[in-house]
């Protein structure tokens, strides 16, 4: 069993986008919150008076964790469909996984990640 | 023969302090409905603020604080006298900082004041129309030309002792459901349409996809602000409080105004529980001010059973309407705005020609007044949806209209005003 | 001789105008307070909807606002006549659509939209304490019903000219501690008992768990609007300003209600402070709202001490009576409304029998108030536990009260509206 | 012969009548105008609450509810006597509960309540300065004394008969720019200079750093709630309503409060947009204010002109001024009390020297009226800064006035008060 | 040293059932925040006429960091505490960790994970 | 290549002082999100009338991924920039990562970790 955790930081705005991209290859289950990044891409605002510089940017992340095989396909489509070209547009980085549990049916590792009769 | 005499004497010298009197209580009745009036653009604010996102929030609730700001100076200076003054039926001409005298049932402030605030509510109409993409620069210019030119010639029609109010049966539209509503819907149309649709509002194939706003609990708020509000619109468009005639006028305008609203509620509420199978909090907002605004011309003139009527009808329709707009026409207004002030508006003016007791149709008075109000509501509508086009047309043209699409995909808040509205 | 002819005759012709201006003044009192009363549906939805859950703000919102509109509709089809008719001392009888004519002093449409603001009230109460758990289609029921006849009958004796007033010492209610707000209260109790407690509530051992509203913000906001719209509630209940001694009861009344809901406010603060350790907003909150309550039936014949006192007391009686409910009969009411306006309505009723300066037995003047007012506040309060015990039994029984287990857990929001309060 | 004295019969018999519907209509003019005013308080505690920090927020709402619960019952014990008692010049003595008479054209009770919601307003306006690190405890406290005899004392002076009111010239503060809201800011500011400012206001350089309100929507909402309430401020204080001359003097005062208001917020937003280049709403707001507060002493005595040339400067000196506290002098002032209320509230008083109609330098008068109020501000400002000084230097000595660094830093709401203001 | 990451998604209703249970067999220190997931449990939504079928439903996102013998009685606490059988249950990943630090202390490794005498 | 991930567990009130420490060690990229900590650090409170005994307090995660060689000096940032003292001070995690990209450039690797040019 190799399983992959995928932890995807974009723009807000693509979250749609991306979304029916990893559908569409096989990525059904993600989820996803708000988060903020700070980094490269600036927008200055000034709040009664004072200028702040700052760097933080309202961001989505996405994490799923997937069989390896669907990896490089869910890669390819979210690099397209998160794409902007502008500095800002995020990340996405890859890591191990050792087990996987479906709580609904206490299924462990690999059938944890798949639904039985669907694939 | 010493009786009448004596009697014109001291009923001469009384009559000045009760004249007095009926001075003062309409007085106090204008500017407390204005006060109310004024409340009304709180209550925009927050319906259109909560039916949109929270990166457009800063933004929307700054147009609908600067359209009242600057509705405030431009009427005064200029648009007032446009709208009341006496030059021809077509427009009262220039008074300056309104000067001239108007009324001597009241003082000419307590008139402006009141005139004021409901001028700014026609502009105001507009921004949740035309949210989550208009620039700010943009919005401010037309806002201030609305209030300076486009509300006041139509308005001088109507109310000021132009064109409409002449007729012989002249055109009947006590509190503004073309007027002001009507007015504000179609100028909303024509620039949601110049604007063209939000990103991601439709899909490639045309679809139109829903993009829920971020409070309806500030919607709600509003929505309640607006009818509060509406019982200053209403009952102080009588401009008079002194005397039965005038109290029993104001009375039955509040029953009528607040029957309305719930008919329309009530409507919206079951039509879509029966059509989609839920009965939806955000669709019945628009159904209770669209019973709102449609009672807003005849709520003088019908009875409190023909204002549920118009209520109940105004429900449907909103619904249909919105849903026309958004899935047929393919004009995107997040508030519903085109819906609720412009057809509704339209549609409210129109029943009058059938409900009102006195004149209406189903009142065995004949199509009079009905006519009447068919020409008032096209004319305004043509002069208010031709003034509009030519406005957002050139204001597309020399200063462009609508923001990039890094803007409104990021939101017009941080871009447009450096200024998040929510923080930690 | 010439002089009384001729002064009558002057006096008639004068004198009529007079009385029209008394009608006037009294008209625009009883609209502009009926507009803050109508404000307080906004009150009540926003303590409701901070105090509970963001999953369920929608569901809560839109029940605050359908009571209102269905109460307008019934109210003014059927629950008007019950509760104003004089059929006999029980209840009024039936005046379809209000039609017949009730008032000399003002316009019965100004009458009746008051009435109707007043009476949309008793039902609003109700939601709170059976939020998060109750079906939406139950709701619009009962909250029908109640209108349409369990507050109009018990309110026909106390203000309709129902055996309640014709007592020998005449039941005191003066603005509806009890024929509002207990009635209201008791119909929470009887429909929050029926109900059960919210999943979560209790813990295995029976043991009272917190379960935060989503925002005190809101909440807050609410209680002032409540405030400002008990200016409207109680001084409204004169139902007259014209003439010194009019002025100076409503003048009277705005201060005791403020002074009463003040102490509410302090006693609850310092209550809490010295029991738990630290000065709580949620339950001062209901502290003020506990002196609003208390004070209502008394405002306009307590001296501003006696409403002092009755809110101080008040403001300690609602924390043990919140914490009596949660944790010894259990009964799981959210916002508190059955203390607030159950516990606080019988009690403020009560009052009046010692703290009325004329009639009140710490002025000296014997129990015989006392006595009336406890044979007002035990039949009414009866009449309302036991046709809302029968309602909403027979609603359980016929179309279910309570949704599902899954329903209330994710929220009534997604699945009884499909529609979230707060999104992006 | 017989005709006079039949006059004079006829018209004492009716002149009552007459008189009666005066103080009716005064009555409720001061009354309506009063909730109004009341109404001022959600306002203030939701611009305060928008622009702090949601960790504080139960704590500033929490305060703006108690300064006001506590000035009702402090100012209707003590304050009141003091302020228009008619002891001496400087103070007005000791009427224990309000009970002497002091108006014969309305009822005493009207008086004390429009005046009690007037008092709580300056205590008001100092919690937004030292939100987010004062003591709960420190803060009941002061405002307590704010109420007892700060505001009562120098109101005494201008209002109640005082000295001020006495001079050849008598000082001109029509609604309070000085009376109400000067030492409302001035307080304000000892209040914040004593406190110092919030942990990481201030980086290691002493460079001011943004530190975000959390709900712009909030204090937005705040503002259109404030602006209505200073719809019965400012009109209210006229504290007449009946006869032509009051009729005409309310409505004025309408449509200068209403315009000085737009100009500040237009001068503001244009300002900050040519310097900043992005105009930004939460200063916009400020800007408003600024135009309400700075036209509030001369709203009776300017014209429409006059008071948006009023409201124009008054949005720019807002600007400077918040910046000023911020980066030079280093007041941290979370909402700019400081600048709306003090600052705006010293210059609007000294511009009706300038800009009154019948006594301004600019209409041909001399400077004998711009003296008077510079004696008026100057000494009325005095009297704050010393006595608030003394206050919350005590304050700190005896009691502390400020939390500790781990309840700063975690948020007072959770400490204070055990309470988060936002939930699930 | 073992120390194991958890990641796991569950029904926001269920999150005191399963902080009380993780409790129980001695996790005392949980991360947590709002996530939204995407996946097969459905709820069709009307917004304003349009029905937007949307698959994302509110979740909690709880991370705890525990050594590896705590792994397993952890993991059994959550299937049964978190469990209603239905549709949408969620989820349980497991990954490693390298190294840990307690802020407070300075402590590493396997010292950050519990606190000195309690265990 | 070598990267690494970082979670960080603070306390609100520490953020901004972490965020410029990190700064400061060349930890440019991170991205932050609002959680809650159930933990020893305790807040007794009361609603209405009710105790209840809740360990959750706010807290912001801060993740962030890194090359091996920022690793040291990064969480010495962390620790001091953080600390308090008192409980609550909160924790660091760290963890291997197998692959990363960024969007805008589809670059991957070691690359997406670095802006070329600016090392
Ligand atoms: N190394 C990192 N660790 C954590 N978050 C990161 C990292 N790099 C990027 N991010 C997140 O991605 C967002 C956008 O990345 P950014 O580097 O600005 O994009 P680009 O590389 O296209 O310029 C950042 O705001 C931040 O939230
Ligand atoms: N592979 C995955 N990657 C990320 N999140 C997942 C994954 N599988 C499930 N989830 C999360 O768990 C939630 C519920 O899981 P779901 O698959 O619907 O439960 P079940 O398997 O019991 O039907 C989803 O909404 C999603 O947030
Ligand atoms: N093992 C853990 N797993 C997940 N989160 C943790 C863990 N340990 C600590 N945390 C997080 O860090 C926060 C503060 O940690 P805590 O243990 O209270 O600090 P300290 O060790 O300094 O007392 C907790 O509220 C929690 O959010």
């Amino acid at each position: 069993m190799k399983m992959k955790k995928v932890e995807v930081v974009i723009r807000k705005s693509k979250f749609d986008e991306v979304k029916d991209a990893m559908r569409k290859v096989g990525i059904e289950f993600i989820t996803f919150w708000d988060v903020r990044g700070v980094g490269k891409a600036t927008e200055e605002r000034v709040y009664r008076g004072i200028v702040y510089d700052t760097s933080t940017i309202e961001r989505i992340m996405i994490i799923f964790f997937c069989r390896e095989k669907y990896l490089e396909p869910a890669v390819n489509a979210i690099l397209e469909s998160a794409k902007t070209g502008e500095i800002g547009d995020g990340k996405i980085f890859i890591s191990d996984i050792v087990d996987a549990y479906r709580i609904r049916t206490g299924e462990r590792g690999d059938k944890a990640m798949y639904l039985e009769g669907e694939e | 023969m010493i009786h009448t005499i004596l009697q014109t004497d001291i009923l001469s010298s009384l009559g000045g302090e009760l004249e007095n009197y009926a001075f003062s209580i309409n007085t106090i009745w204008v500017l407390i409905t204005a006060s109310l009036v004024f409340f009304m653009q709180a209550g925009f604010a927050l319906v259109e603020a909560g039916f949109t996102r929270s990166k457009n929030s800063t933004n929307i609730l700054f147009k609908n604080l600067m359209d009242f700001v600057i509705g405030t100076i431009i009427f005064w200076a200029i648009g007032f006298g446009i709208m009341f003054g006496s030059k021809n039926g077509f427009w009262g001409g220039i008074d300056l900082f309104t000067r001239n005298t108007y009324r001597t049932d009241m003082p000419d402030m307590a008139f402006l004041i009141f005139q004021t605030v409901f001028a700014a509510t026609t502009a105001t109409i507009v921004s949740g129309a035309m949210a989550e993409r208009t620039k700010f620069n943009a919005y401010l210019i037309y806002s201030a030309i609305i209030t300076l030119v486009i509300y006041p010639v139509s308005g001088h029609w109507a109310w000021g002792g132009g064109w409409l109010s002449r007729m012989s049966v002249p055109f009947h539209d006590f509190a503004g459901s073309s007027v002001v509503h009507m007015v504000g819907g179609m100028a909303a149309m024509m620039g949601a349409l110049t604007l063209g649709p939000r990103i991601g509002k439709y899909d490639k194939n045309g679809k139109a996809k829903a993009i829920p706003g971020h409070s309806i609990s500030l919607a709600t708020l509003g929505v309640f602000i607006l009818w509060i509000g509406w019982f200053g619109f209403n009952p102080g468009s009588q401009l008079a409080a002194a005397g039965k005639v005038n109290a029993s006028a104001i009375s039955l305008i509040f029953v009528t105004t607040n029957i309305s609203a719930a008919g329309g509620a009530v409507a919206t509420m079951l039509y879509v529980w029966l059509k989609n199978g839920k009965p939806t909090l955000s669709m019945t907002l628009n159904g209770a001010l669209a019973g709102l605004v449609a009672v807003t011309a005849g709520c003088d003139s019908v009875s409190p059973g023909g204002a549920l009527i118009i209520g109940l009808m105004a429900g449907v329709i909103v619904v249909l309407s919105v849903e026309f707009f958004d899935k047929v026409i393919k004009i995107d207004d997040p508030v519903g705005a085109i819906s609720v002030h412009g057809i509704c508006g339209a549609y409210g003016t129109l029943m009058v020609g059938f409900f009102s007791t006195s004149q209406g149709l189903l009142y065995g008075n004949g199509g009079a007044l009905l006519k009447s109000q068919l020409i008032g509501v096209a004319s305004i509508a043509s002069w208010a949806i031709f003034t509009s086009f030519v406005l957002f047309r050139l204001l597309k043209l020399l200063n462009g209209l609508r923001v990039g699409k890094r803007i409104e995909e990021e939101g017009l808040d941080v871009y447009e005003h450096g200024e998040t509205a929510y923080n930690n």
